[in-house]
């Protein structure tokens, strides 16, 4: 079980890593659509720590398997948040990027230093 | 074993969330995106989220693809690269993940039971699920009963993001008042092969989607993932046969109506619960046997969020796909 | 040894060279191609892995998969088709 | 007697496939350029997905799960040359010319024309 522990901790690193990673590109790039990738890779790290939380040792997915006893389960509330939080996900981010759209039609760039020194 | 799979799944996430942010190149960082996409629906899949991997599977390998290129096709497909804040930012960076490390050590490990995540309303969400729904999938039963007004909460915000994009990109192209003349241009239409295949395919993916809607009480499945895939469907009759096409197939209004009338259906369902004396959004009002009036109340909402998000994700492409005729 | 676990870590390190792949380069299409191997790679692998936790009812994802994955490629040619018509045109334009 | 066999067959199958497989993955990887490439990996693909589902059919037996394994290779025998095709032809579209014998590098990181 040393392994499992050590690996429990794994996803929580991956998870710390992946949200800076994603971070890292919404303050230090200034291209727009670079900043929006950005944003939904830091997203996709929050929703990797809520299903490392859902798992529980030996358990399977939280589905009843018919004529199967003693089953145990793995926590299905934050795989109901992340399941909606997806869908979401896509949906703003099309928002994001019908807003820089409209930003090169209307400064013809999507670098954000350029369009400041438009201003 | 499959732990071990797990960390090389995680160790190749990490290599492409740093790849993505490297380059500079905004193609090649959607295709990674896509890479990332499947990577996080294997690990998901792995971690026993069947129902929030099939949704990874249904919007990130042809909906984000397909609304990244649109972008790009109306921007640009290459970023400058700039060197200006990178070491404020290498700074900020490395000591949150130091310190988000540091605090990962009083986390409680992967898999252990006694986690406080597990011991608060799930157990109760998992044992009565059979005995108030009596259908095996607790992820839909949480979603749409237990839970349903978060749900609702996030039908209204795709609703809303949908509304957003089409204010935002409704207005005509500045400085652009040319018809379009090259439209029977667009579309794969002298491609044979994926014409074929595609005719082929499309039904299969609206039926695979529909068993999905409605299967979604038994097996991984329900609302969102199902409208994600026949959104996919449609949209790879878009790309076939050209966007005009599909908009004559399922023209706009159809769409919207298909938007708001599934916000409307949800929305409707728990003030017909509340008429009929229940509270909002409890549906064992609505029959006579309490489960069986939870479990029809069920296939109505999640009908409902089906058609908003399948319209939702629809009205986006078009909104983008349209546009990008237009200029 | 399992079987399944066998063929899961060939499909894992196949996995790894397409990576490598599409962080190698050198054309952007070369990325694509990655894409591709690693899509149908994740649909064998969820198949296998679904078999290794003894509920194959789990195929559904596979599926999923299998039926989608081509859209994103044929977007990619669309792109590409569109703007090489685009750039003709402006071409013809000037 | 008839479930070592159906293993033994399937572990042939399986390896097979699971050998097909990494030989598409390693010719992606080494050979020189990218119509080779393309070949290597989508040719391998095809027969490694029949090989493994073949093999995971057998051990299903006759459920509905040997069904959605058919209908999974069914539709990845279709869309896996399908995608193929669209790749290879946006390739030469953007002007990537399919040269013999020689490296072609100089296309580094060029967004397609």
């Amino acid at each position: 079980m040393k392994l499992l522990e050590l690996l429990g901790y794994f996803n929580y690193w991956v998870f710390a890593i992946v949200l800076t990673v994603g971070l890292y590109a919404v303050i230090s790039k200034a291209n727009l659509i670079k900043k929006l990738i950005g944003l939904s890779i830091f997203q996709s790290a929050v929703f990797l720590m809520y299903i490392t939380m859902d798992k529980v040792e030996g358990g399977t997915a939280p589905i009843i398997q018919a004529g199967v006893e003693d089953q145990v389960f793995s926590n299905p509330l934050p795989q109901v948040l992340i399941l909606t939080a997806i869908v979401v996900g896509v949906s703003t981010l099309a928002l994001g990027l019908a807003m820089v759209v409209r930003i090169k039609e209307s400064y013809g760039t999507i670098e954000e230093n350029e369009i400041l020194d438009a201003d | 074993m499959i732990f071990i799979f797990a960390v090389f799944l995680l160790s190749l996430l990490v290599i492409t969330a740093i790849a993505i942010v490297r380059t500079n190149n905004l193609f090649s960082a959607v295709m990674l995106t896509s890479i990332f996409s499947l990577l996080m629906a294997a690990n998901f899949f792995i971690l026993d989220a069947a129902d929030v991997a099939l949704t990874e599977a249904a919007i990130g390998a042809g909906v984000t693809t397909v609304i990244f290129l649109c972008a790009l096709a109306l921007t640009a497909d290459r970023a400058k690269p700039n060197k200006e804040r990178r070491k404020v930012a290498y700074g900020a960076v490395g000591i949150l993940a130091s310190l988000m490390i540091y605090a990962t050590f009083d986390k409680p490990p992967l898999g252990d039971p006694d986690a406080p995540v597990h011991q608060h309303v799930a157990p109760w969400y998992i044992e009565k699920t059979p005995e108030y729904m009596d259908f095996p999938n607790i992820v839909t039963a949480v979603l749409s009963s237990f839970r349903g007004y978060d749900t609702l909460g996030e039908v209204f915000v795709v609703f809303a993001a949908c509304i957003g994009v089409l204010f935002i990109l409704g207005v005509p192209v500045p400085g652009n008042a040319k018809p379009a003349p090259m439209q029977q241009k667009k579309g794969l239409h002298h491609h044979l092969i994926p014409q074929v295949v595609g005719r082929l395919i499309i039904p299969f993916i609206v039926l695979f989607g529909l068993y999905t809607q409605f299967h979604g009480e038994y097996g991984p499945g329900g609302g969102f993932q199902a409208g994600a895939i026949i959104a996919t469907g449609i949209i790879l009759y878009a790309l076939l046969e050209g966007e005009s096409k599909a908009l004559q197939a399922v023209p706009r209004r159809v769409l919207m109506g298909m938007v708001i009338g599934g916000a409307l259906l949800f929305g409707g369902v728990g003030v017909i619960c509340m008429l009929m004396g229940g509270n909002f959004l409890d549906y064992s009002v609505l029959a006579a046997d309490p489960v069986w009036g939870r479990q029809l109340g069920i296939i109505i909402i999640e009908a409902g969020v089906g058609m908003t998000v399948c319209g939702a994700l629809l009205s986006i492409f078009h909104a983008f796909a349209s546009r990008e005729r237009a200029s | 040894m399992n079987m399944y676990v066998v063929v899961a870590v060939a499909i894992l390190i196949t996995m790894v060279l397409a990576l490598i792949r599409a962080l190698m380069g050198p054309s952007v299409y070369d990325r694509v191609l990655a894409v591709n191997v690693f899509g149908t790679k994740t649909v064998l692998f969820l198949s296998v892995i679904a078999f290794l936790y003894g509920r194959p009812d789990f195929l559904d994802l596979a599926l999923a998969y299998a039926l989608v994955n081509m859209v994103g490629i044929l977007a990619v040619l669309e792109f590409v088709q569109n703007r090489s018509v685009k750039s003709s045109e402006e071409a013809a334009d000037d | 007697m008839i479930d070592l066999v159906i293993d033994v067959l399937s572990w042939i199958l399986l390896i097979l496939g699971g050998s097909c497989v990494l030989i598409g993955g390693v010719g992606g990887l080494r050979l020189p350029n990218f119509y080779t490439r393309i070949h290597a990996s989508s040719l391998t693909d095809t027969m490694g997905n029949i090989l493994i589902f073949l093999g995971l059919m057998l051990q299903a037996g006759f459920t509905l799960a040997t069904l959605k394994l058919f209908a999974v290779m069914l539709f990845l025998l279709l869309t896996g040359p399908t995608a193929t095709y669209a790749l290879a032809n946006a390739a030469l579209l953007s002007g990537i010319k399919p040269d013999t014998g020689s490296t072609n590098d100089d296309n580094t990181e060029e967004s397609p024309k």
